[in-house]
């Protein structure tokens, strides 16, 4: 056997396996077993413990760039939000279409409770550019200074939930679901600054430099990547069964079903390179006996 | 030489200067307070005007390269005619939305609330473009993790062992391996944790803290004029 | 001339911060100052600015300094050397960033030195560019390493060109370069963001010799594992000063180490006060300052 | 209609570039130069809707007294096209240079404030006591150390220095394959997006539109 041509596999074979178990799994799905970690249990049992009438702000701070990752983790805290009957604040920070994503999440998830009154259970404020200053700006003086109108055009003060959510006094926690830096800026301007405990739902290149946020305790909770998201919606449908029915259905997309195709690719990927250090440690082993023989 | 070389250099000091001054005072300080909010706000929003003309050059680039692409019929001169065309339908859009020209009042939403065409291209040819580009690195970090993570020597395979351990325990893989041991489900997704927490987060740490040193060093010599490799003339 | 100017000039920047600061400790009220700036980041600041100056100026007068090796600053000349006994091209990226970023600075000070050697061995050189400011910048640069290097002859524009600003078209345009043209060398030097990979890993597969640079932290990885040389973090930073090996540019690498040094003993002090519960150390650098 | 002929158009370029994989060929050049020609375009678009009509031309053209400072940005972005005029070509530097040295001023202290500050601080810790245990914040001590050595230019690497220059180097290996590990989730899960988006949205989207 040419021991050689294994080690320079072509990479095309690799690619086409990652296709197939990307594709796969996503059309039959296989239902593995997720086990949740503390930085998800802490936000998911932060939720399980407010009452009725405490308000969740939620920021929208990614695009569809990310959409794959951070959807399914909005969608699972909206849920949760909405099927125990804490009041959400919902708006959006990131300018390259955080407020598209927003407003498409929010009216998919909204829609599975027709019980729900806009205005009353939840606010849709919209889109702010400059993160940072409007992030103080709410938080620090009034939602109403930075939203004089919500995203449909009414008058914010004229939304009941909002008469009286006037700012961080009013908000229990606050969720920030981010591709990049704007999670970082509610821990360090808002948690900082008001103590209003702040969760981020992440994606997986961004949550390592989150660790330390969490660390320091600027942080209650972390998400990360689909992993995170999948975490939550274990634990979400754990805690209440109803919602099983939502996730089971087939045609929609799930971070559960993300995390089948993610285990297989990941298993194809680790196969690879043990395949690849078994072919290298037998070269290695052949041209030392060659030596050996030479010698 | 002193138009070409030292008027640049003067320049770059004496802009250079003004917001590491300003840096550490408010609009309350003696003399020069006013000019603190006024460097805060405003020349920011200045640079981001001139970085507005600049893609224009990009685009004359473009143009030229393309159309001596053609002229010349080098290999491939049929793909700048498709460059070209995106590039002319698009802008024109554009620049005709920006002027407010005729039917083209809106850049993404005519103000009838419907989509224009530039909206149409960007959501039907730009994004998906985009998102596909984008999607190719799963396959590419495959191969190069096949490739790159061979037990070569001590650093090489501390890079694999990481690599490794983070990629089993990121998945539901890292609770299958050890789970016949009681409470072993939960191993990996630790020391994938730890390892995140603690040695990730120190070499993370040592290197920004000499990165930025390094940065610090690099604008201390670009505004003392001694590293100008982008102003050309020499002395 | 121009430095006794630029010496002097900034002297007297520092000297107005810190009577501006002094005046404002005296006058009380209304804070003159930035309370969180004036402090730790101060401080550091009259720091490292002065150990550069004294360093650049010892540098000046003769003072021999040792630089050690790096090993991916001393490949660029064997990676452009080996495109000349191929007869292939070399590929300079300088990155996503615009001259805002300061590693796009960097990578210009590299480009200056890889244009040089390409103009002086007659090796085609091309510079796809992403940020129109940065294509700008690197045509001076380009021009002018061709001009120093005696060989404006071989400079055209089609050197450095430019491409467009969104990333991942960036990014398929060069991908499919890399395929068709096949540069004997790819330089990937500057701020790269996730398509770091794609051009890393395409450049490998069509066998080029690859030398990367960046401080990004998210995408290092990516380039120590797929590329022959990775300038890492404040190594980009200090390639320019290194390949110059002008005396004020060696001296300020001098400078910004002493005051990496004084900061790892900085550390290490306020970490043993720590132990005895003594946190003078760790609040002065704590992120609200004084 | 048109949505239907939106969405098909999206889904062949999407393949088009998928195409890559197997090897170049003409599908994705074009899809490659049609790309950069139209994210071309589209920036101008958003350059001239988003930055220089409301920000210089509009206020410029509505009251030039009250706007008159923005011919500051006005003559530095125009100075830039003096680079066709040979004879004054050297002038386009001036706005390079202003732009430069506006940026690297800030970043300097930025830097400084922002980045070795608030790192140098935290690192400063008691290794008893804490979230971590002692063995972790000794770990981390070490590490972000030894890394910092490993980027000492000025000293040779060799004896006591080239030691601990080394465990910087495990360091550094260590976190960047983490990092990669980590990384692999985010990538694989894109790909997941774009394989929904052909094969279930694509199809879901079509149905509804027939």
């Amino acid at each position: 056997m040419n021991l050689e041509r294994l080690v320079h596999i072509d990479r095309r074979i690799i690619y086409l396996l990652i296709a197939l178990g990307t594709t796969i799994p996503l059309l039959l799905p296989i239902g593995l077993p997720v086990s949740s970690t503390p930085p998800v249990e802490r936000l998911f049992d932060k939720i399980e413990g407010l009452g009725q009438q405490e308000v969740v702000l939620v920021s929208f701070d990614y695009g569809p760039t990310t959409a794959p990752e951070n959807n399914p983790m909005a969608q699972a805290t909206l849920r949760h939000c909405f099927t125990r009957g804490v009041k959400v604040v919902v708006v959006a920070l990131f300018p390259i279409g955080g407020v598209t994503m927003a407003g498409e999440i929010l009216e998919g998830v909204a829609g599975e409770y027709p019980d729900l009154e806009y205005g009353v259970d939840y606010a849709f404020l919209g889109y702010k550019d400059g993160a940072q200053a409007a992030m103080k700006q709410m938080m620090g003086n009034a939602f109403a200074e930075v939203f004089p109108q919500d995203f449909f055009g009414t008058d914010t003060n004229q939304l009941p939930l909002m008469r009286r959510v006037v700012n961080h006094e009013q908000i229990a926690l606050v969720v920030s679901f981010s591709t990049n830096i704007i999670g970082e800026w509610w821990a360090n301007l808002v948690n900082a600054q008001y103590g209003t405990p702040v969760a981020v739902g992440t994606t997986a290149v961004s949550a390592p430099k989150y660790y330390a946020f969490l660390d320091s305790g600027q942080m209650l909770g972390l998400l990360g990547g689909l992993k995170g998201a999948s975490e939550y919606e274990q634990l979400l449908i754990d805690a209440h069964p109803e919602l099983m029915t939502i996730y089971q259905q087939a045609g929609i997309y799930t971070a559960m079903k993300g995390m089948d195709a993610q285990t297989v690719d990941h298993a194809i990927i680790m196969l690879f390179i043990i395949f690849g250090n078994t072919v290298y440690f037998l070269v290695q082993r052949r041209d030392a006996r060659r030596k050996q023989h030479q010698a | 030489m002193f138009w070409k070389l030292r008027l640049p250099l003067l320049l770059t000091l004496f802009v250079g200067a003004v917001p590491i001054v300003t840096f550490f005072l408010t609009e309350h300080t003696p003399v020069i307070g006013p000019a603190v909010p006024f460097v805060r706000d405003r020349v920011e929003s200045y640079m981001v005007i001139i970085a507005g003309f600049a893609l224009l050059l990009g685009v004359v680039s473009v143009v030229q390269g393309s159309i001596r692409k053609i002229e010349r019929r080098r290999p491939g001169w049929p793909f700048a005619i498709s460059l070209l065309t995106g590039l002319l339908v698009m802008g024109a859009f554009g620049i005709l939305s920006a002027m407010r020209v005729g039917p083209f009042q809106g850049l993404l939403t005519a103000p009838d609330g419907s989509d224009t065409p530039f909206y149409w291209m960007t959501r039907n040819m730009f994004n998906p473009l985009q998102a596909a580009m984008f999607s190719l690195l799963a396959f590419y970090i495959a191969s190069a993790a096949f490739r790159a993570f061979r037990v070569r020597n001590v650093e090489a395979t501390i890079l694999l062992a990481a690599a490794f351990v983070v990629m089993l325990g990121r998945t539901p893989l890292g609770e299958y391996v050890f789970s016949w041991l009681p409470g072993g489900e939960r191993w990996l997704p630790q020391v994938t944790d730890w390892i995140m927490a603690v040695p990730n987060a120190a070499a993370q740490r040592g290197i920004i803290i000499g990165a930025a040193l390094g940065a610090a060093s690099l604008s201390l010599r670009v505004i003392l004029g001694i590293e100008r490799s982008y102003l050309g003339v020499k002395e | 001339m121009v430095h006794g100017t630029a010496r002097a000039g900034w002297l007297g920047a520092l000297l107005l911060t810190a009577t501006g600061v002094a005046r404002a400790q005296i006058a009380g009220g209304e804070t003159w100052y930035e309370p969180t700036r004036v402090g730790a980041p101060l401080v550091l600041f009259l720091v490292f600015s002065i150990l550069v100056l004294v360093f650049i100026d010892r540098s000046r007068k003769g003072a021999q300094l040792f630089i050690r090796r790096i090993a991916g600053i001393n490949a660029i000349e064997e990676a452009v050397g080996r495109a000349t006994e191929l007869g292939k091209k070399v590929l300079y990226l300088t990155g996503a960033g615009s001259l805002e970023e300061i590693q796009t600075i960097a990578s210009l000070a590299v480009l200056r030195h890889v244009g040089s050697l390409t103009a002086r061995y007659a090796v085609d050189l091309d510079v796809p560019c992403k940020d129109p400011l940065a294509f700008t910048a690197a045509r001076e640069t380009v021009q002018e390493a061709y001009m120093q290097a005696g060989r404006p002859d071989l400079h055209t524009s089609d050197i450095v060109h430019y491409v467009t600003y969104d990333q991942f078209a960036y990014t398929a345009s060069v991908t499919g370069l890399m395929v068709r043209e096949k540069p004997a060398a790819n330089f990937l030097i500057g701020q790269f963001h996730a398509e770091s990979l794609l051009l890393a890993e395409t450049g490998q597969a069509t066998g080029a010799i690859q030398i990367a640079g960046t401080a990004e932290i998210t995408q290092l990885p990516f380039f120590a594992v797929v590329c022959d040389y990775t300038l890492m973090g404040e190594e980009l930073f200090a390639a320019g000063a290194y390949l110059s090996r002008e005396p004020a540019m060696l001296g300020s690498i001098k400078g910004q180490d002493i005051t990496k040094a004084m900061l790892i003993v900085y550390m290490l002090i306020g970490i043993l006060l720590q132990i005895f519960g003594v946190h003078a150390l760790k609040d002065f650098m704590s992120i609200n300052g004084s | 209609m048109t949505e239907l002929i939106g969405i098909w158009i999206g889904a062949f370029l999407t393949l088009c570039i998928f195409s890559f994989l197997y090897k170049d060929n003409p599908f994705f050049r074009f899809a490659e130069s049609l790309f950069a020609g139209i994210s071309l375009g589209y920036y101008i678009g958003i350059v001239a809707v988003n930055t220089l009509v409301p920000n210089l031309f509009r206020p410029l053209f509505g009251d030039f007294v009250g706007h008159a400072h923005l011919l500051i940005p006005l003559l530095l972005g125009l100075n830039l096209y003096t680079r066709f005029i040979p004879k004054i070509a050297w002038m386009a530097r001036i706005s390079l240079a202003v732009y430069i040295a506006y940026y690297v001023g800030i970043n300097m202290v930025q830097k400084l404030q922002g980045e070795v500050v608030p790192q140098v601080g935290s690192t400063i810790l008691n290794p008893i006591g804490g979230r971590m245990t002692p063995v972790d914040n000794l770990i981390l001590i070490v590490g972000v150390l030894s890394v910092l050595i490993y980027f000492y230019f000025s000293i040779e690497h060799k004896k006591a220095v080239g030691v601990i220059s080394r465990v910087g180097i495990w360091f550094l290996m260590l976190g960047f394959g983490a990092a990669f590990g980590y990384t692999v989730m985010a990538r694989v899960s894109l790909l997941i997006g774009r394989m929904n988006y052909l094969f279930i949205d694509l199809l879901h989207t079509t149905a509804d539109l027939l």
